[in-house]
């Protein structure tokens, strides 16, 4: 066990993952030398030599799609998109091929491309470097979406994505980069694709991934000062989601609280939202809220706290779902 | 004064590096490389020829056999469609010199990513008939397995195989082999950014790949000259990229072309960029209907220039091709056309469909898994409702 | 009043839009002289001349990133993707050009660009050509995105499009190209941004969109004759929603299914749902149900029957919201 | 036999169609365009000198006084960054000249695209301070209004505004005026579709724009010999655009062919690509460090080429570049940067949270007025709740 933040645990496993495996390599902008604008391959180039940790042209598709030939050729890439907003351009080889190629091929061809995705907002950057794309991975077929929110999570499912046969959109909440905590070689052995209930709690379910998580936690322990029981769930895995713990919760709390930085339409929560009333229409005594970033574009920085979500949000939505309060109503609480 | 004097125009259309055009290509016309003229003179050219010295009257021969054969599948494969037993068909008509020459050259432990037009090629990498067809017959997502054949599943968005091709060659350069991946693609595909990034990436990384551009003059209803202003092998340079412009109707000036291509590839060169120069003489696939804009009179121009034609009065000349031969390369062709069919209609028509959510991903998924078992539901009750 | 068909309605929109304003130009890959794949575009360029309608080079970034410069000019372009999978490639321009230049800019650029999209299966189609990639756009921020079903509609939200001041995604249902159905030049004025209630019924709302709603109004004729009374309502606009006439019609019914060919997992059903539960929670019966394609590649021509939603499929769904019988836990009709 | 001598290089440094490159570009090193030396010098060159024979010393000080300023705008954005007044910068020093000479090339109707570096080309085009800087400071998603100085929002997805200008110079020339699209970009932008696919389409519609591109050695830890293996001034011509490379530090060659470009543009001939040839002397932004990938001493060598050192020679040989014209020009600068700080610290930090809502839609949209009021109300409640 080694304390380490988030950023140093995903360099610790992609440094595993390139020791254990041969056929990994790593590509993307500026990730040799500079070891990445977040430093997430800080010294990889170094360690493994530039066949291994690629220094690509500028262009995201041409990342992509070199991913493609090297996977097609028994190779396990690893792609480093430098920010959130610069997937769009790798937009097409992703959906229409490394989503579809083993479809496409009945099985004959593997894509085992991890393509890493600093994602999220909350560090006062410019336009396209805080947004939130996971919602069109999740809704397309032939990929895998997952999220870490913690440093053992990071090491742990990085490698993981990376051994795994299917294409995997990896999410890093690159504003928890910093984010401190022990890890360990071998983590609690939960697969990537699985939730993890991080607090038990019997009035309210929440769930959250990625940078919201830490928010999350905040909230159930301010609700909990309240006397508000709160399970908080760390969904881990977009796509699919591993719906089971989060029934479980729901029947037992019966109200549903998700939140996630992206636009509110169509977002993951919208998923979760119609998924768990269908499994759970019965058990469920609110209907389930979303609090999530609006229906807008990421806005400027000076404007971001007004679009994330945050502890009050999320508590103001416990209490709608508690029946307490509805700001969304104007009736407001009595304190 | 004139800024064309004060800005490099690079524009002309270039001669190769030293020496004069005539010295290196006496066959070319417009600068291109021609080694079989359309009258089936052989035309010599102390640059090429070297590159296909060693290819006898026989090889010849069974070059003009593929191309007959691949022009039978064609044909039978159009029938096919029009009767029903295929949903399209894109046809390679007038393509079969560039699809042979090239596809023939190669090793088969290179690797070849296509277009959708490349049966050609495919026929040259082994398919068998029934994968061929499947796609276009609508029974599967795709054909064969790209290992046996070392070729990929044709891609069907313009351009996107270029890159695939240009990992796959930084892969072999990697590996340490000296396997060679074949980029086939169109003279439309040039207009699209992920083939401007292969290239980039290609010469970037020196990735022994082989950028060959069918220049068919059509992009469907588009004019080649719509996307580009200077001959297409004429991009690859600035990119850092030797390219070749052959006669694509030339079965053996683009056997060279290859060949020239892959060794240098094969040798740690990098890539290389091929036009070959050729015709659509069908329409684009068969729900294509070119009256509406293929000019009257360039057809018969191009039937003229015919790459099945000149090569069979080469060797008609050489006394190669005598009748006998020709009946038995027609029989061969029918039989292939034969056979084909067979394997078409005996392809599933009726899969079963709980087959759809099949190799999706390649480990368990609990979203489909649950998606199927109730789908698998669904059919039963369907079933109770009707018994 | 004259009778044509759905493609033939386009057709005609476009001409009017181009004689009604000399700053509409159509641009797009072989939409001149062969009038689109489809014929949408049929004679236009024979009558307006190829500076207004426009064959581009075969390059979806570069038609619509032209675009944007054109509408930067002041222009208003409608572009042709020629299918819908061939959308993917200009996705980057749409999501972080086209959609946010509005707000970028604070409302100085406008974008009025409309993207034509020939969208769904059913045709017998190979790979790429029967995608319903709506779902990627209605989670964008700054852009509308609308759908027509029958030809007067396609005459009149096309012109609508056009003449609106943000970028529209147009979604037209390819297999109904070949609908008839009689065009007037004024339409009801039913704004593109609204949907419309095409039957009325009490016991279930049916929502569909584009091709699905012919299927839909089958289904609730096959469901009258059985004694079920089910409202179908054609969405029209998936961005925004128009939820008022969607909310009355649960208030009333208590049970709400919906349709499309894309994916389930984040398709417009799941927004569709999860809103409807917000806003009708104590007025629902059953959870919202959806019937969609499934969370797969679209397949090959022989099993997109097996994919694709369809009359059976959706009176399955009607059953189990009506509490009758339940395919999903296996409880079968009794007939 | 060697391949080389069979397959058309045509990779050599290309030089101007007709003539020796001696004849037209004396003062070039290395078939790079260049009227004045790193020392000062004035070198003549027959195909560039008439396109500035009309530059007075008086615009000569002009230029070198812009030049003085843009460099001090930096100076203060980059202080004003590390003091905590901007959330980031992406300094321009060392580009002034390419900026300089370019922007002042172009008419208040032409009309610019560029990317995130061009706070130079800003200022040409008459940008206000608080416009400059209020992107990066965090306030606004963009700072000016497009239309009121004829330049774009800039850029930051690398390439995609090459392709807008291209769409903007098509309308200009279908609109029937002689103004010019300006697509700035930088060396690693070269490697993006965007930018390939925005030459297809300038040179088969013939646009009138120009492809300006700084070459400023580096694309954040990226060398240029990294995204291209040839001068990429020699990419264009393959797409049919003429281009020009030109000493970027040199700031009357950056707008003797500008103006070329801009002319041929006027006058219909279409599309031209520059590439100016410049060093980046700063960090990418001031959040790298690029201590980690520059070689020791490329700075140094540079620096011996600064751009505005050069000019500043040539004006003081001429005696136009006195003491007091140099004091005069340095407080100029300061005052300007004084004007800019006082502008950046009064931008607003904190603007109403409602207005997150605004601007998404030039008309209503029934989502989104729904979250605003919805936040509102919540707002509201907050307070309730605090009172
Ligand atoms: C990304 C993308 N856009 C559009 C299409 C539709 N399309 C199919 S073939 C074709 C023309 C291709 O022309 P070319 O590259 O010359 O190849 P050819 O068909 O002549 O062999 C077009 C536009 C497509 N398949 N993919
Ligand atoms: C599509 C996209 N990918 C990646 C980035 C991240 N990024 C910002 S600047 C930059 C380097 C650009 O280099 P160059 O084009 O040479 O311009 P310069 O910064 O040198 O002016 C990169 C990779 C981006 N902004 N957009
Ligand atoms: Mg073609
Ligand atoms: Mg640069």
């Amino acid at each position: 066990m080694t304390e380490m933040t988030l950023g140093a645990a995903l360099n610790s496993g992609l440094r595993r993952a390139l020791a254990d495996d041969d056929k990994v390599v790593l590509l993307g902008e500026d990730i040799g030398k500079l070891g990445g604008v977040f430093r997430v391959t800080d010294k990889l180039q170094e360690e493994f030599g530039p066949r291994r940790v690629i220094d690509t042209p500028l262009a995201e598709a041409g990342i992509i799609g070199t991913a493609v030939g090297l996977a097609y050729r028994g190779y396990r890439p690893v792609c480093e998109i430098q920010f959130d907003g610069f997937i769009y351009p790798g937009f097409d080889q992703i959906v229409a091929q490394v989503a579809k190629l083993h479809y496409r091929t009945r099985g004959a061809v593997k894509m085992p491309i991890t393509i890493r995705v600093p994602f999220g907002g909350g560090i006062g950057a410019v336009e396209h470097h805080s947004e939130s794309p996971e919602a069109y991975f999740a809704h397309t077929a032939g990929l895998r979406v997952i999220s870490c929110s913690n440093p053992q999570d990071a090491h742990s499912m990085i490698r993981e994505a990376i051994a795994c046969d299917d294409p995997v959109l990896f999410f890093e909440p690159k504003r928890r980069y910093w984010l401190k905590g022990e890890v360990s070689d071998d983590a609690d052995g939960l697969p990537m694709g699985n939730a993890r209930v991080l607090t038990e709690g019997s009035d309210v379910t929440l769930v959250a991934y990625g940078p919201l998580v830490p928010t999350a936690l905040d909230a159930a322990a301010a609700a909990a000062e309240d006397g508000t029981s709160i399970e908080v769930i760390d969904l881990r895995s977009l796509s699919p989601i591993d719906f089971a713990p989060i029934e479980a919760s729901v029947r037992k709390t019966g109200r549903l609280v998700i939140t996630h930085e992206a636009a509110q339409s169509g977002g993951i929560g919208a998923e979760l939202a119609a998924a768990i009333t269908e499994r759970c229409f019965f058990w469920l005594e609110a209907a389930p809220a979303r609090v999530t970033g609006f229906d807008t574009p990421y806005p400027p920085a000076a404007l971001e706290d007004a679009f994330l979500p945050d502890l009050d949000r999320l508590l103001d939505a416990v209490d709608r779902v508690m029946g307490r309060r509805n700001s969304l109503t104007g009736w407001k609480a009595s304190a | 004064m004139s800024d064309v004097s004060t800005t490099h125009e690079h524009t002309r259309t270039s001669s190769p590096a030293g020496g004069s055009p005539e010295d290196l290509h006496p066959g070319q016309l417009e600068d291109i490389v021609q080694l079989i003229c359309p009258d089936g003179a052989r035309t010599a050219s102390p640059g090429f020829d070297p590159w296909v010295a060693d290819v006898t009257d026989e090889d010849l021969l069974g070059l003009y056999e593929d191309m007959i054969v691949v022009r039978r599948i064609d044909t039978e494969a159009t029938a096919l469609q029009r009767q029903g037993e295929l949903a399209l068909w894109a046809p390679l008509l007038g393509q079969e010199a560039a699809q042979i020459g090239s596809g023939r050259a190669l090793r088969s432990d290179d690797f070849v990513f296509s277009s959708y037009r490349e049966h050609g090629v495919a026929y040259t990498r082994g398919a068998r008939f029934g994968d061929l067809l499947s796609f276009w017959r609508g029974t599967t997502a795709s054909g064969w397995d790209p290992y046996s054949i070392g070729m990929a599943t044709p891609a069907v968005i313009i351009g996107a195989q270029t890159l695939h091709a240009t990992g796959y060659a930084l892969g072999c350069k990697h590996d340490g082999v000296d396997s060679v991946a074949v980029a086939y693609f169109g003279d439309g595909a040039t207009s699209q950014g992920d083939v401007n990034e292969a290239m980039v990436f290609a010469a970037s990384f020196q990735a022994p790949v082989i950028f060959f551009c069918q220049n068919n003059q059509w992009a469907i209803s588009e004019p080649v000259g719509l996307q580009a202003q200077r001959h297409i092998s004429d991009r690859a340079p600035g990119f850092g990229i030797p390219s070749m412009r052959v006669d694509g109707n030339d079965v053996l000036a683009v056997l060279a072309a290859t060949r020239i291509a892959l060794d240098r590839a094969r040798r740690g060169g990098g890539p290389t960029f091929i036009e070959a120069v050729t015709y659509r003489m069908g329409p684009h696939t068969t729900s294509d209907d070119p009256k509406r804009y293929r000019p009257t009179g360039e057809l018969d121009e191009w039937a003229a220039k015919d790459p099945i034609t000149r090569l069979g009065r080469l060797l008609e000349g050489r006394g190669v091709l005598t009748e006998d031969v020709a009946t038995r390369v027609q029989q061969k062709a029918d039989a292939v056309a034969y056979e084909m069919r067979a394997a078409c209609v005996a392809l599933e028509r009726h899969p079963d469909p709980l087959t759809v959510f099949d190799q999706v991903y390649s480990g368990p998924h609990s979203g489909l898994e649950r998606q199927k078992s109730q789908y698998a539901a669904y059919l039963a009750s369907l079933d109770g409702a009707q018994s």
